[in-house]
């Protein structure tokens, strides 16, 4: 259990992280999400005793991240990849950790073969890929077993079976009992792993729910519905007081109706479907939707991008009326 | 249009790539995908003469990079987003590039409004996170406006805002015609943005073909039924009569069926006719993610296995009676066979089928197809 | 080193052609509206040029440079000067010799950095992919690092040498001793980094390069400290006179040695010595995997 | 407070699993006795060509510790390396991760290898010692002799301490590249060249390397350098006042910053 009370963290005038007050319950994966910029990597070194929080406060199991005495085997975290030294190999690496924290040599070489670097425990870290020296982190943060375990953008660099592999591992560790704190950009991800959901935007907590109450509250759920016989069914629909959209590909949807309410309507009716299935927007749609306020960094583009955008040149107009004018000329309105 | 003849790189004795042929083409957004280690990276270095080819070579529109006439406005790329010297500023650090290109400096600060970096453009990059490394390497492969664009794993780091703006970057510049090479390991984005696939492992290509028939090819497609349940013996009597006209049914824990071997207007004639009423008929795509790991099984080269915690005794605390899951869980190893087991998708209700406005169902968060043990004859690993 | 395969530099006086498709390429789908304009030598030069002016620890090191050659400079002046001691036949300006000796450490350091940080950072793989002609880059990092330290090198030691002969009598120095000490010193310095430029890109990591220039313009004479035995005379006496530091003395007409390489001979020998280590990083850039 | 000995393993894991360990303390050993034996030799061949007045306060012992000068630097880098490489690879935030205890953390890192440096330290000093006085010759000493043993003895310690304050210094800039930025040409030049400048002597002798190095001379005022007003106890005493300083200013930053 971590809990977070009134956590500030300022940097001059700048407020990362703005009173921040949550609990992180053990046995669910709870998902930490938040546009680049929202503070959530500070909030996450803040739990760690890394940064000093402006005011509030971080309990671990009711301590202080510094009253622990053997912090590893409490809490596991992997903050970034490659928090290593390079020169040193990636057995050694972890035997430093392990051997201030108590933990016998003979676990370090088990949690290396776990997540599959055993053949290059040997090999300096250096040269290690992204994909490995993550690994190389998750090992670490493994290495004491401890009940709290704390991931920051875990599946970066790895490659699909890793990231099947680490799923399925915060899967498994939260349904021991543990307490798992993922951060993540990847919401496709997140919707697989997780099961209660954290956001914050600009330092400030916008949700703290679960993940079914979070995609319910921040994206519509609709029923589509397909048959041949198409008319008809709008027909009944109509008849039973019930607004049907078309879309492109002739299909309908339908907002808030229950798909077995509209499977005894088209039965009753005797309409074939070929097609009755309830759609839910991703937790990507739900986040964007939540979030549209809080991104710092915009790219410069159309948000809904979904159809082809034009063809043709976008951001040429400037240099083709420019004959010989290189530099020096500022773009208009970028 | 890249070229691939018969390319191959050994270091020493460990062949990196081997006897690699195949074409990227214009128009389209062309997926790289295979396993750590398989060679990746080797290729795009090689297909931007960084590393020299043992064997066969590799050309960007007939030309070998390095001959290019005018390189930078016919290629661009993202190889490493952290390949910066820490110490200049964003600005500085495409000013030196597009100087290097001919290009007029006017271009920097437009590349910069493109990938949304115009206020920290004085900033050193060595204090930006990983999404604004990867925004800087992406204006730099965007500085040219080149026909030819490389990008090696653009999404990581980037926030979802950033990741949905790549997506559409991505397939805007194909759609003018571009040629687009994208490596990455996250299926469910390359499920959403490309349209053709190259897979290859342990240096070797295992498949080239697009996205479409690479699912079809590696998985199988099924369809979810849920009948009323005013009648229980309508599920059995749908389920004979759908085994009877060929599909496959399995149950699954909600009381849905899966079927497979069927298309969805047949489902419905059968249900109809056997007098079934349905309360859900939907089509399910398995995923990218599942065809593609069916496909590399064999080629992975950093395998993780289960935790046993030798030399431990597990602190008191967790594992207590009464919580859920302490009934033996189970291990989160990637075991030879039956390796891809998700929860049924019942169980995850959150993870409905995917955005309905996306032209392709995003398929990582669709609830992906557990392994049929009925087709795995049938898709057998290409080796 | 010639100029690199690129098509012919468009006529003077339009540089920018209008967008077309397949300049020189393929046939391809998608046309830049951006004006097309092969790059050539010159565009290369002002790309290293912002490079170098934009990172702050060139600029710390070039101010280190001009800090210690005045500082120095000055000071043994001062010394000399506070001392009463009787200057001889010793050149007033050889006094700058000591300045010297250190800023061209700084000058090692730069020439060193100025390669080998992009292998450092990966800098290199975005650079040769904008520009895949290797000659052009290294070509454009050598005249730009060579003009900026000879330029501060003959400038600096200019005004210490001014400064020094007002601040003590002495012989007045020649034209030539003036020539040699502010524009020779300097095309020696400047070469010097070259050279290690040169190092830099053959070895690829900053700290051993650096380690091994310095070790190469200070080991022969310490070298030389140990040779007692009478057998290795001969050597010993070659590695004192052809040591950097005593080349650069003989720009002083200061040699440690009273043989040896003097006069403008250094200069000669140091740019034979960079040209091979030139050809060499060439070739290691062109050949080897990046 | 986590286990200081567990602590203390962790940290001699940590220095003996790097390449740089071996080989700056190796440089250390072999530039300060290669250069005090070579030295050495060179007086004895010349000695009837010294200056009276530095015949005169000839001490051998000081002039088999010459190269120092340059091993000392080694002992700087070492120093600086231990501390600042756990910044610059990122591992300070794995490290502080597993030991929260800022003062655990520091003190443990700096008395391991505090004590592998003063180890070091004191076997370059004694075999310096015993071969520069072979080569000198008829102009060597004993180490019976008066003072002497405290002179080699405090060589040892002289080199020990110059990483430790390097480690504090690290610990305060949390920088190996600034830390060795400073701290070389502090000790190479400006500390060799301020002292010798009339004006700055006198605040100048209070350089840590400058008054530490007193305790290597078993003569006052040996090789007629100039007369300090402290002894060679004295002159230790303001070296370990200025590594006091270093460490605790280390710890501070260690304790304030984040990480």
């Amino acid at each position: 259990m971590i809990e977070l009370d009134g956590l500030t963290k300022r940097f001059g005038n700048k407020v990362a992280v703005d009173d921040l007050s949550c609990r992180v319950r053990p046995g669910m994966v709870t998902g930490f999400l938040g546009p680049n910029g929202a503070g959530k990597s500070t909030t996450m070194r803040m739990m760690l005793d890394l940064d000093n929080p402006t005011s509030g406060s971080v309990r671990i199991d009711g301590k202080h991240y510094r009253e622990l005495r053997e912090p590893l085997k409490h809490i596991g975290a992997l903050l970034e990849a490659k928090a290593m030294h390079g020169g040193r190999s990636a057995y050694n690496n972890l035997l430093c950790l392990a051997q201030s924290n108590r933990i016998p040599a003979s676990r370090v070489s088990h949690v290396l073969d776990m997540v599959g670097l055993g053949a290059v425990a040997k090999k300096k870290s250096k040269g290690f890929s992204l994909g490995m020296g993550q690994r190389l982190g998750i090992a670490a943060a493994l290495l004491g077993d401890p009940e709290i375990l704390m991931f920051d953008e875990p599946v970066n660099g790895l490659d699909p079976e890793g990231i099947h592999w680490i799923r399925n591992l915060m899967k498994a560790l939260a349904a021991e009992g543990r307490t798992i704190f993922v951060s993540s950009h990847l919401m496709s991800e997140m919707a697989l792993t997780a099961d209660h959901l954290i956001v914050i935007g600009q330092g400030r907590l916008l949700a703290d729910t679960s993940m079914a109450d979070f995609i319910h509250e921040n994206s519509r759920s609709f029923v589509r519905m397909r048959s041949p016989q198409q008319e008809r069914l709008r027909d009944v629909l109509h008849g039973a007081g019930i607004v049907a959209a078309e879309t492109g590909d002739g299909a309908l949807e339908i907002d808030g109706a229950a798909p077995e309410a509209l499977g005894e309507l088209a039965a009753g009716h005797g309409i074939v479907l070929h097609e009755l299935s309830s759609q839910r927007a991703s937790l990507e749609e739900a986040f964007m939707q939540m979030t549209a306020g809080a991104v710092e960094y915009h790219a410069h583009s159309e948000r809904e991008g979904a159809q082809p955008p034009p063809v043709g040149p976008h951001w040429g107009d400037r240099w083709t009326g420019q004959a010989g004018a290189g530099s020096g000329d500022g773009p208009k309105g970028a | 249009m890249i070229e691939a003849v018969g390319l191959t790189k050994r270091y020493g004795a460990k062949t990196a790539v081997h006897n690699l042929s195949f074409q990227v083409r214009p128009g389209a957004v062309t997926g790289f995908l295979g396993p750590n280690g398989s060679g990746k990276s080797t290729t795009m270095r090689m297909m931007l003469g960084l590393d020299r080819p043992t064997s066969g070579h590799v050309t960007i529109g007939g030309h070998a990079f390095r001959s290019l006439p005018n390189a930078p406005r016919q290629v661009g790329a993202l190889l490493d987003a952290k390949a910066v010297h820490g110490g200049r500023s964003a600005r500085n650090h495409l000013l030196c590039l597009a100087q290097l290109a001919g290009i007029p400096a006017a271009r920097v600060d437009e590349v910069l409004g493109v990938v949304g970096l115009q206020d920290v453009a004085k900033r050193r990059s060595k204090g930006f996170s990983l999404g604004m490394g990867q925004r800087l390497g992406i204006a730099a492969a965007l500085l040219g406006d080149p026909q030819v664009l490389l990008f090696d794993e653009p999404v990581n780091g980037l926030d979802p805002e950033g990741i949905l703006w790549v997506r559409n970057l991505m397939k805007r510049l194909a759609s003018e015609g571009r040629t687009v090479f994208v490596s990455s390991h996250l299926m469910s984005e390359m499920a959403v943005t490309a349209d053709h696939l190259i897979v290859i492992g342990r240096g070797q290509l295992l498949s080239d073909m697009s996205v479409k028939d690479f699912i079809s090819a590696n998985s199988a497609d099924f369809a979810r039924v849920r009948v009323s349940t005013d009648r229980p013996e309508g599920r059995e009597k749908l389920t004979a009569s759908l085994t009877e006209a060929g599909g496959r049914v399995m149950p699954e824990a909600d009381g849905a069926l899966r079927v497979t071997g069927l298309g969805l207007p047949r489902i419905s004639d059968l249900a109809h006719a056997a007098e079934v009423r349905l309360w859900e008929l939907s089509p399910h795509q398995a995923s990218l993610e599942e065809a593609y790991m069916r496909m590399t099984q064999a080629a992975v080269d950093y395998r993780s296995t289960a935790d046993a915690k030798a030399g431990l005794q597990p602190p008191p605390g967790y594992g207590a009676p009464g919580l859920p899951g302490h009934v033996a869980p189970p291990p989160p190893e990637v075991p030879q066979q039956g390796w891809y087991a998700p929860p049924p998708p019942g169980q995850n209700p959150y993870a409905a089928p995917a955005a309905p406005h996306g032209p392709v169902p995003a398929a990582g968060t669709a609830p992906a197809a557990p392994a049929d043990p009925t087709t795995r004859e049938t898709s057998e690993d290409p080796r | 080193m010639t100029t690199p395969a690129t098509p012919p530099p468009q006529a003077p006086g339009q540089p920018f052609q209008q967008p077309q498709q397949g300049l020189g390429g393929p046939a391809g789908t998608y046309a830049s509206p951006i004006p097309v304009r092969s790059p050539g030598l010159g565009d290369a030069i002002a790309s290293e040029w912002t490079k170098i002016r934009s990172v702050r620890s060139t600029m710390w090191t070039l101010g280190v440079m001009i800090v210690l050659l005045l500082a120095v400079g000055l000071l043994s002046a001062f010394a000399v000067g506070a001392s009463d001691a009787e200057l001889e036949d010793t050149p007033v300006l050889s006094l700058g010799f000591f300045g010297v000796l250190l800023g061209s450490i700084c000058v090692i350091t730069l020439g060193v950095l100025t390669i080998s940080s992009e292998y450092g950072t990966g800098m290199i793989r975005t650079t040769l992919t904008a520009c895949p002609s290797r000659s052009r880059v290294l070509i454009a990092k050598s005249v730009v690092f060579f003009l900026l330290t000879f330029s501060i090198t003959a400038v600096t030691t200019g005004i210490v040498g001014l400064l020094q002969t007002a601040m003590l009598g002495g012989a007045t120095p020649g034209g030539d001793d003036w020539l040699r000490a502010t524009v020779g010193v300097a095309l020696y310095v400047a070469t010097l980094g070259l050279l290690s430029l040169a190092v830099g890109a053959l070895v690829r990591h900053s700290a051993g390069a650096i380690t091994l220039m310095i070790a190469v313009v200070l080991l022969p004479l310490v070298l030389a400290m140990f040779m007692f035995s009478p057998s290795l005379a001969d050597l010993q006496q070659a590695l004192l006179e052809y040591s950097i530091p005593s080349q650069l003395a003989a720009f002083y007409d200061a040699s440690v040695t009273p043989s040896g390489p003097s006069g403008w001979e250094p200069l000669w020998i140091v740019l034979g010595v960079t040209a091979v280590a030139m050809t060499g990083a060439f070739a290691s850039l062109d050949r080897r995997d990046v | 407070m986590a286990s200081v000995s567990a602590v203390l393993n962790s940290e001699w894991t940590k220095i003996r699993t790097v390449a740089s360990t071996t080989w700056t303390l190796i440089s250390a050993f072999v530039v300060t006795v290669a250069m005090g034996a070579a030295l050495s030799a060179l007086l004895n061949a010349q000695f009837d060509d010294l200056p009276a007045a530095e015949q005169a306060t000839f001490d051998p012992t000081f002039v088999s510790f010459s190269g120092m000068v340059l091993g000392q630097l080694a002992m700087v880098v070492f120093g600086v390396l231990v501390v600042g490489t756990e910044y610059s690879s990122g591992m300070i935030r794995t490290s502080l991760a597993a030991v929260p205890q800022r003062g655990s953390f520091l003190f443990s890192k700096i008395a391991v290898a505090g004590a592998l440096a003063l180890v070091v330290g004191l076997a370059t000093s004694f075999v310096t010692f015993f071969l520069s006085q072979a080569l000198l010759g008829e102009h060597g000493t004993d180490i019976g002799a008066e003072n002497v043993l405290r002179a080699v003895f405090g060589g040892g310690v002289y080199m020990g301490l110059i990483a430790v304050f390097s480690m504090g210094v690290a610990a305060m800039l949390r920088s190996s590249m600034l830390s060795l930025g400073i701290l070389m040409p502090f000790f190479f030049l400006v500390s060799q060249i301020l002292s010798a400048v009339p004006g700055a002597k006198s605040v100048a002798r209070y350089f840590p390397d400058r008054a530490g190095s007193k305790i290597m001379q078993v003569l006052p005022d040996a090789m007629n350098s100039d007369p300090a007003p402290y002894g060679p106890w004295g002159g230790l005493g303001i070296m370990v006042l200025w590594v006091v300083a270093a460490l605790i200013g280390g710890y501070l930053v260690l304790r304030k910053r984040d990480a």
